[in-house]
């Protein structure tokens, strides 16, 4: 019989530690994919941030660097000015990225530092226990935000990769969302463009994912899929804001 | 002899000590002087550093004002244009280094009477003049900065406290091929005042140009003689 | 043996540097190190080197922490304010054991400050300015030739050890100009470094990470580190003591103020007073050794610091009560001037300067002329 | 029999993403657990037949439990 689908190489043959329904294991095993397909597990460097993905270097088979909070694009600037023909990308959470390392998310796209950042968006803080986090929806219940997320005290979810696509060094920017097959396999595509462009010297590219914290958000993983489509949809809508074919 | 001189260069080319003791050699000379400190880019030995001294040998120093002496900041002395327009006796101006510091200049071009000196001042032991076509690309920055055209090279190579008389030789031939390159006289030779006794081998090989003794106003603290009451 | 150039230490730094074949410069504008990223702009490009002024301190810092763990020879300069910020990027950088080099030109604090020279930053730049257990070689010279094969040696001693080394400037000496010889680094080799990220090609995949959850295991690394310092304890130790033989009174002191006690120094012997001088090279390590040499026969030490008060405590855990420690410091940009560092020496051999602990409790360690 | 869907069980956390993608409705969860202690998702032997092979459970599973061929 003929594979249809496989486990990816790049993903080491181990139980991760991700709550089960996590999506960080869909992102982790399409990035396996990815690199994969494009023949680049040798010469790729990932940059591990903090967050539930700090751990993103014992399930993905390449060499890998874990950054402070935040700093993750400035590490692998530092990484890709040393080899610029080796293959870096970044993996961040959205306190990570969207937070504490808003400065670094900016000026790494401003300077057009030809990397590949993948950015997780589950609207929480899901390593440190589900605190506000700045993509949480209005409204929202976290552990900062007892009563719900309120614009007036705890300001607007903050919109990433559409603040991104402004910038004149960022080559492809774009959300997918995690929350079924058809979105997960768009994302994918969305991915193995943004590692493409790398390998072709485009510069900055970056994938923002939709994903769930089922744990955090207190459903089923099921039911986390739901509230996601049908909350976090509305306010981040998906598509390439950026360096679509043809732009 | 025009009202106004203005010295500029690359930074650590020597401006500062060379416009002090230019502007010494004018109150020899029984002029009444005003240096002016436009540097704004240095954080250290500046011409405001050796205010106090120069006040006291009758040299009046325009710096920014007391309280913003130590700011890093781009302050001017705010009577400035003043002073260059219209100033009594004679005006020495010492500008910041590089073409950064020249902007400055940039900006008070309407205020350098016409007919002024502006002296680029060269070591060519130091980096990026090491060699008189670096030292013209080194010019041409300068001075396209600072919007304004030099009318003279003053030769200042030195090696600090090990300058020998070849050091200088060797410097004020430099200085004049870059005049050849640039068509620019060489106006002055700047030469450590502890060399005077070497004076004739100097004077043979500076010939028409005149020598300009350097004693040095900007040092750290462990270098003046213990005798030096500035402590 | 190269000719001898003018240069200000700043400069004079940057060019060490480059010859000891350091091809990446990350920073931020501040004052009074400004020429180190300016020389290195215009420098690196011309030997194939990469120089990235990045957004910010805590940017360059990491931006480092990544070069670095690609195996690239890494510098990295800023002042005070900016090293503040660096500062969990060098936890992380010891904590995953990174060799780069960090320049410090630091001026008066705390906070903002000013820009005028200081050594305010010993605390920070030998107990470990940043969180956990870990220790940075700190070298501090007093020259700028000095500064220049410090440099060149801070790369080698970062490679061997993989660590971080500061080379801490007191502000004067980037801004001083003196005469420099060069080294000939012709034949400069860079190490290999099988543990950096480079791509898994052939090999297992390598991984620069300084996080360890398990206590235990934790635990393990800290005392490995340890048993790492204790070794650059042993072998990275450089000091400089001037009249050991026959002085019983000592002058003691670091970076540029060491240059002030020398002349102070040679003026008390021309007066027949036996003073010596010891100038601690390496911060830290902290030379020990120097000061266990000569307690038997001292009657005090004159530690004389751009601060408030900082190496003093090593001098005096270095004596271990077995003589006086007493103290002159200025801070904020003032620096010591010969004379009243004279004024303070003839002060401490007449018995009338208190000692450090009630020289703090009764001046609250000002220091008014 | 040659399967269509295999299910690498160690790996398997119990979450039931595949079930409910599976348009054929075959995938089942086990009563026995894995090491994880967590009840494996499975696709019975006697079913294999009507796996389509569309791999849709695959792509949806955060553990890369699954293969499918064809």
């Amino acid at each position: 019989m003929k594979p249809i689908y496989q486990r990816p190489k790049s993903l080491k043959q181990v139980v991760t530690h991700y709550c089960p329904g996590c999506t960080h294991g869909i992102a982790h095993r399409l990035l396996a994919e990815v690199i994969d397909e494009l023949g680049i597990q040798g010469k790729t460097i990932g940059v591990a941030s903090v967050g539930c993905s700090v751990f993103a270097y014992n399930y993905i088979d390449v060499d890998f660097q874990q950054a402070a909070h935040g700093r993750a694009p400035a590490v692998a600037t530092g990484i890709k000015r040393v080899l610029p023909d080796r293959i870096v990308f970044t993996y961040q959470g959205d306190g990570d990225l969207a937070s504490i390392g808003a400065a670094e998310i900016v000026h790494a796209a401003a300077r057009g530092e030809n990397i590949t950042v993948i950015f997780i968006n589950n609207a929480i803080y899901g390593m440190t226990g589900g605190q506000m986090a700045p993509t949480s929806l209005l409204g929202q219940k976290t552990t900062t935000s007892p009563a719900g997320r309120d614009a007036r005290a705890q300001g607007y979810p903050l919109r990433v990769s559409e603040l991104i696509a402004t910038i004149e060094g960022a080559r492809y920017v774009a959300r997918f969302s995690l929350h079924n097959p058809q979105n997960i396999q768009r994302a994918k595509q969305g991915i193995k463009k943004a590692f493409s462009n790398q390998i072709e010297g485009k510069g900055f590219s970056m994938v923002e994912l939709l994903s769930t914290c089922s744990t955090n958000w207190g459903l089923s993983p099921q039911n986390a899929l739901k509230w996601l489509e049908e909350n976090m949809l509305p306010v981040y809508p998906l598509g390439e804001f950026k360096g679509k074919e043809g732009e | 002899m025009p009202r106004v001189t203005v010295f500029y260069g690359l930074y650590g080319s020597g401006k500062s000590e060379v416009a002090i003791n230019y502007a010494m050699a004018l109150l020899g000379r029984g002029c009444g002087v005003t240096v002016v400190d436009l540097d704004v880019v240095t954080p250290y030995f500046r011409v405001r550093d050796a205010s106090e001294s120069l006040r006291k040998k009758g040299i009046r120093v325009l710096a920014p004002a007391d309280k913003m002496q130590y700011a890093d900041l781009p302050v001017l002395p705010e009577t400035v244009r003043r002073v260059m327009k219209t100033g009594e006796g004679q005006v020495v101006v010492d500008v910041g280094g590089d073409p950064t510091g020249a902007k400055v200049l940039g900006g008070l071009r309407d205020a350098v009477p016409d007919g002024s000196e502006v002296f680029f001042v060269v070591n060519f032991r130091r980096p990026f003049s090491r060699t008189p076509e670096e030292a013209r690309r080194s010019l041409e920055l300068v001075s396209q900065s600072a919007g304004i055209q030099p009318t003279g090279i003053v030769a200042n190579t030195h090696l600090g406290y090990l300058t020998e008389v070849s050091h200088v030789k060797d410097g004020f031939r430099l200085a004049l091929e870059l005049g050849r390159k640039t068509g620019l006289p060489v106006r002055m030779c700047a030469v450590p005042s502890w060399l005077r006794e070497s004076e004739a081998e100097i004077f043979a090989f500076t010939g028409e140009t005149p020598v300009l003794w350097i004693q040095r106003f900007l040092l750290p603290p462990w270098e003046p003689p213990w005798e030096d009451a500035a402590w | 043996m190269s000719e001898p150039v003018l240069m200000k230490g700043n400069e004079a730094i940057a060019e060490a540097a480059i010859r000891a074949g350091c091809r990446f410069f990350f920073g931020y504008p501040i004052t009074p190190q400004n020429e180190i990223p300016e020389y290195m702009s215009k420098r690196l490009p011309e030997v194939g080197g990469v120089f990235l002024q990045a957004e910010s301190e805590v940017s360059s810092i990491n931006m480092v922490y990544g070069a670095a763990g690609a195996g690239g020879r890494v510098l990295i300069s800023s002042s005070s304010p900016g090293i503040s910020l660096m500062q969990e990027g060098i936890s992380y950088l010891a904590g995953s054991e990174l060799p780069c080099v960090i320049v410090n030109m630091s001026r008066g604090g705390p906070g903002l400050g000013g820009i005028q020279p200081s050594q305010a930053d010993y605390f920070q730049a030998t107990k470990g300015g940043g969180h956990g257990d870990y220790r940075l070689i700190v070298y501090g010279p007093a020259t700028i030739q000095e500064a220049c094969n410090l440099m060149m040696k801070a790369f080698d001693v970062a490679d061997k050890y993989r660590n971080p080394v500061m080379v801490l400037g007191d502000g004067m000496i980037g801004q001083m100009m003196e005469p420099v010889v060069f080294p000939d680094t012709s034949e400069v080799r860079l190490p290999e470094k099988p543990w950096a990220t480079t791509g898994n090609e052939g090999r297992k995949s390598n991984l620069i990470s300084s996080i360890i959850l398990d206590p235990e295991e934790l635990d393990a690394h800290n005392w490995r580190l340890q048993e790492k310092y204790n070794r650059i304890r042993e072998n990275e130790v450089m000091y400089e003591v001037a009249h050991g033989d026959d002085s019983e009174w000592f002058l003691v002191a670091y970076g540029t103020v060491a240059r002030i006690c020398r002349k102070v120094m040679e003026q008390a012997r021309k007066n027949g007073v036996k003073v010596g001088l010891i100038r601690p090279i390496t911060l830290w390590p902290f030379p020990d050794k120097a000061f266990k040499d000569v307690v038997h026969k001292a009657k005090g030490f004159l530690c004389v610091e751009m601060s408030t008060g900082q190496m003093v405590e090593d001098v005096r855990l270095a004596v271990n009560g077995k003589a006086p420690v007493y103290f002159y410091g200025r801070t904020g940009g003032a620096v010591p001037n010969p004379k009243s560092v004279e004024k303070r020496l003839y002060e401490m051999i007449s018995g009338k300067t208190p000692v450090v602990s009630d020289y703090w409790e009764k001046r609250g360690g000002g220091a008014a002329e | 029999m040659e399967k269509k869907v295999i299910f690498h069980e160690e790996y398997c956390k119990s979450c039931e993403l595949c079930v409910n993608v599976c348009p054929k409705k075959i995938i089942r969860i086990k009563d026995d657990l894995n090491r994880q202690g967590y009840h494996p998702a499975f696709v019975r032997d006697e079913d294999q037949e009507l796996c389509i092979s569309c791999a849709l459970c695959a792509r949806m599973c955060p553990d890369a439990v699954i293969e499918v061929y064809k």
